[in-house]
């Protein structure tokens, strides 16, 4: 028994696991060698199946937290609305892939429950928010200093140009200005995001590799 | 428009007045509707997942490579995630998915995102090229951490922060332009296409009694 | 000098030679910089960011008024990156608080923030003494979705009126919601998340906010870990070598030399 | 400290009519939206479209100068909400494919992209797994999990998922019998579309295997598009505007044409409701000065 909660299987394997592929998946972006090719490119196919996988966490977590709040009572039409909804559409799908051979890309149920039920509500869940922004723009868009002053005039500019209505009432001119802003302000400033990006990935990627980072590890008493 | 069809299309013209009703305020029509859209769209994703899992795997098991079913263990043991006592299995498949995505975007962003970027911004050929400069050279100054920005370099670090707050304002600009597009598409949807416009009347009634509920409940 | 380079090159996919020395320099620039500072080699100081001076102003605005002071660290779980420097801050500024007498009240939505913020505003009321004005009932679970988060806090808002409403953590498309009830309530707000499109709407509707690092780094200042404290130095390293390489690259082909640009390209 | 919320300057002073008006409720701020966005899709104003964007007409040139035959690969990542922007840009886009005769390979990296692809093919090549050139000049590769880590998989190795989303094998399809080297270097142009950052496609497709690439994105991410633009992406379509325009340019006004006139309108509304805030508020602070001094 000792073997299998040793500190080596619990936390050293994973760990370096995690840092030999690193270290070959990034070998192999740079270097065109066949070992280190082949090696990574089966890495990647085996992780992309292996991923497929994750869901069934979200699945069973979901599924925990919305049985706990109908046993204890406090939203019981809803929580169940979603248990009903999501088990039903999985058994009926897994039902049509392993029995009938018919994936969920082409059971025409599956494809009447997306054309139902989550392709109205992504593209409704993110049209409210359009409403948010006219309210938040009435109400709380204000050029308090220099720095939102230059980005509401810079805001007003592109929902002038992009819209046909601005060039009608304020001709070429606003098109050209907006044009500029956006290839050379709006440039500068996203290539920061860009780099500051890689930054903080690369800092990470060292944390985990020398081990400073168990964040990915869960529980970290175990 | 058969009577499946139809009943399809009336299903996603409630779910989108059901959710439109949060404009409104909170109300159970738009718990459901969110609650059904969670769960229907995880169930989604979770089928594609395991469509696509067995169409990479089958040939290979057709072909008798069974070290391929390696991967189908390795992805059941993210199941210890819940467990007590052999949690630490769930560790492995987490370390497969996790480093092989850093490793990949690693090297490759350091070419694009990093030195990509910095070896374009030297290209200054006109105007506006070295305003680029300028405006990425102040930006990322504006990120230094380790030492307090004094004289000069104080008006470096705000040159830096407007084109941060021009980025944010080209955002913001863009931004409205895309969800306004999805009302348009939700509009079109309710108007355009039978029978989802028959949902219309019904939402309207449905509002105007909450509107009056509303109004009794406040009365003292 | 360029020609003998490209024995080397022949090995190296076209185009990721210089990013590879670029990726091995940077790696060990950050790696070197977390060992020393560890092992007190070198002590990097983390600059005060302006937002640590705000937040100071705020909680004293909140004191002169008599108004409760709101924190929330987002949606985010305990896991998530942004939640880590936003719970650090949340420490700080609820030991301030407790210091000035300011009525704390602490927001969230993830399950995985209660008890680590429990204990958190408990042991800051500890610290400076008045473990008894510590208020449990002013840790609130407003909702665990989303939208009804946006919801319970805008009544919140509205009915509390706090001096000051600080959204620092991990924040998405509700961040509009929360910023707009905190300025109906005449709140200060100072606001900072990493992603990228919640900042724009923070930047407009917030007195004062915390561009994506500098979050991180407002974190690092509070919590000084000496790791995370390295790799911010290591992380400066870095931009030091990109800014170089920037200034002098412009100035050069701008005279029209353009071996550099060439070079960078293998 | 200067600022301060809005409501603190005001209860000193007397509410002014502009002060009344900003304390309205936001439900008659949605309900304004509302009708100035649907009143355009009953009664068309027909504005013009106004001058193309560089951006657009780079992408289009660059489709332009395909010669026949050569291979487009459309990396469809657009789940429903990103759809009713980048659908009209897509099909747009293929109309122009099938002009210029190019040979189309389809791929999603997220579940709901596969009903977006089958919709496009639908509506523009008639028909998709049953289309009688289905094998030899049109793919649908479908669906590969993990986003970026799944599709570096694909490209270097085109059979990685073994078959199409229909479940035909690959190796037989006569589409990639004469690809040199079975790789996604021997795409010619790829385009990505949606909601999902456009770096990716840039980063995974164009730099390693050196196949030029654009895109059709939501306008929502299309600031993050610019820092390629020029240098490293020849163009790329900027949510419904972005398709209005191809459509023009392609010569087929359709879907994206007909919803910019909505569009016009809820941006002209916003403009003017955040220019009414900022004056009460410029207003309110001048008087919360005078009476200070």
């Amino acid at each position: 028994m000792s073997i299998i909660n040793s500190e080596l299987l619990r936390r050293y394997l994973p760990w370096g696991i995690a840092a030999f592929l690193i270290i070959l998946t990034m070998a192999d972006t740079v270097v065109i060698e066949p070992t280190i090719n082949s090696l990574a490119s089966s890495a990647l196919q085996s992780s992309t199946v292996v991923g497929a996988f994750v869901v069934i966490i979200s699945v069973l977590l979901i599924s925990r937290i919305h049985v706990r709040r109908v046993s204890r009572k406090r939203t019981v039409i809803e929580s169940s609305v979603l248990l009903i909804s999501m088990w039903g559409t999985l058994v009926w799908g897994f039902f049509r892939l392993f029995g009938a051979g018919v994936g969920p890309t082409s059971d025409t149920t599956i494809l009447n429950i997306f054309d139902m039920i989550v392709s109205p509500g992504d593209s409704t869940v993110f049209a409210i928010l359009a409403f948010f922004i006219a309210s938040a723009a009435y109400r709380a868009f204000r050029a308090r200093n220099l720095d939102s002053a230059i980005l509401l005039v810079v805001a007003i500019l592109c929902m002038l140009a992009k819209a046909p209505i601005g060039e009608t009432i304020f001709g070429l001119g606003i098109v050209k200005l907006t044009d500029f802003v956006l290839n050379v302000a709006n440039t500068a400033g996203r290539r920061v995001f860009l780099m500051a990006m890689i930054l903080a990935t690369i800092a990470l990627t060292i944390r985990i590799i020398l081990g400073y980072e168990r964040g990915w590890m869960g529980r970290a008493t175990e | 428009m058969s009577a499946l069809e139809s009943l399809v299309v009336l299903g996603a013209a409630g779910m989108t007045l059901a959710l439109l009703s949060y404009l409104w305020r909170e109300n159970l029509f738009f718990r459901i509707a969110e609650h059904a859209y969670m769960g229907t769209a995880i169930a989604y994703g979770a089928l594609l997942s395991a469509d696509a899992a067995l169409r990479i795997l089958q040939p290979h098991l057709q072909k008798g490579e069974y070290i391929w079913l390696l991967t189908v263990v390795l992805g059941i043991l993210y199941l210890f995630f819940f467990a007590k006592q052999y949690f630490f299995l769930y560790r492995y498949p987490t370390a497969i998915v996790m480093a092989t995505g850093i490793g990949v975007s690693l090297a490759r962003g350091v070419k694009t995102n990093l030195l990509d970027q910095a070896r374009i911004t030297t290209l200054v050929t006109d105007v506006s090229s070295a305003l680029i400069a300028v405006g990425v050279i102040c930006g990322i100054f504006y990120f230094y951490a380790t030492m307090e920005p004094k004289g000069p370099l104080k008006a470096v670090s705000s040159v830096g922060r407007w084109f941060l707050m021009a980025a944010f304002g080209a955002q913001i600009g863009l931004h409205v332009m895309a969800r306004t597009s999805l009302i348009i598409g939700r509009i079109r949807f309710l108007f355009f296409e039978p029978p989802a416009n028959y949902m219309i009347p019904v939402a309207i009634i449905m509002l105007l009694i909450g509107i009056f509920m509303d109004y009794r409940k406040k009365q003292p | 000098m360029l020609s003998n380079l490209s024995f080397i090159g022949s090995s190296f996919r076209s185009g990721y030679l210089m990013p590879s020395v670029l990726l091995i320099t940077s790696v060990v620039l950050v790696g070197i910089s977390i060992y020393l500072t560890i092992n007190r080699v070198i002590k990097p100081t983390i600059r005060r960011l302006p937002a640590i001076d705000a937040i100071d102003e705020a909680v004293g605005r909140c004191a002169e008024l008599g108004k409760p002071l709101h924190y929330c660290p987002g949606i985010g779980a305990i896991s998530h990156q942004d939640s880590i420097p936003g719970l650090a801050i949340g420490a700080y500024v609820a030991r301030k608080c407790a210091e000035l007498g300011v009525r704390f009240i602490f927001t969230f939505m993830n399950a995985t923030i209660q008890p680590i913020a429990m204990d958190m505003i408990q042991e800051a009321y500890t610290l400076v003494g008045k473990a008894d004005e510590f208020r449990a009932d002013d840790v609130i679970w407003l909702s665990p979705r989303q939208f009804a988060f946006a919801t319970g806090l805008v009544g919140l808002l509205s009915r509390e009126r706090p001096g000051a409403s600080l959204l620092l953590g991990n924040y998405a498309a509700e961040s509009l919601i929360c910023t707009e009830a905190g300025f109906r309530a005449g709140a200060i707000q100072i606001a900072g998340c990493t992603n990228s499109y919640q900042i724009p709407y923070f930047a407009t509707t917030c007195d004062y906010v915390l561009i994506s690092e500098e979050l991180q780094t407002a974190g690092v200042y509070i919590s000084k870990i000496p790791e995370q404290v390295g790799t911010i130095q290591g992380q400066d390293y870095i931009r030091l070598l990109i800014l170089l390489l920037m200034i002098v690259g412009s100035i050069v082909y701008s005279l029209g030399i353009k071996s550099l640009d060439a070079f960078l390209k293998m | 400290m200067k600022g301060g919320g809005w409501a603190v300057q005001q209860s000193e002073n007397k509410k002014t009519l502009l002060q009344k008006l900003q304390e309205i409720d936001p439900k008659w701020i949605y309900l304004i939206q509302l009708i100035v966005i649907s009143y355009p899709l009953l009664y068309p104003l027909g504005l013009p479209l106004g001058t193309i964007s560089s951006e657009t007409r780079g992408l289009y040139g660059a489709i332009d100068a395909l010669p026949e035959g050569s291979i487009v690969f459309h990396a469809v990542c657009m789940g429903p909400a990103a759809a009713a922007e980048c659908q009209p840009s897509l099909e747009a886009i293929l109309k122009h494919d099938l002009e210029k005769g190019h040979k189309l390979i389809f791929y999603t990296d997220q579940a709901p992209g596969i009903p977006y692809i089958e919709q496009a093919m639908q509506n523009v090549l008639g028909a998709s797994k049953d289309h009688p050139d289905y094998g030899k000049l049109y793919v649908n590769i479908g669906y590969i999990p993990q986003t970026y880590t799944g599709f570096s998989a694909f490209a270097a190795d085109l059979f990685f998922t073994g078959s199409d989303v229909y479940g035909n094998d690959l190796r037989s399809m006569e589409f990639f019998k004469d690809l040199p080297t079975k790789t996604a270097s021997d795409f010619d142009f790829g385009i990505t579309y949606g909601s999902g950052n456009f770096q990716w496609i840039i980063t995974y497709l164009s730099d390693p295997w050196g196949v030029t690439c654009g895109g059709g994105i939501a306008a929502g991410i299309a600031a993050e598009a610019y820092p390629f633009y020029p240098q490293k992406t020849p163009g790329f379509l900027v949510g419904l505007r972005g398709g209005a325009e191809y459509e023009v340019l392609i010569g087929k006004p359709g879907y994206a044409a007909a919803g910019m006139d909505a569009q016009s309108l809820a941006h002209l509304s916003i403009i003017i409701m955040v220019l009414i805030g900022n004056v009460a508020f410029l207003l309110s602070k001048m008087q919360g000065g005078m009476q200070k001094t």
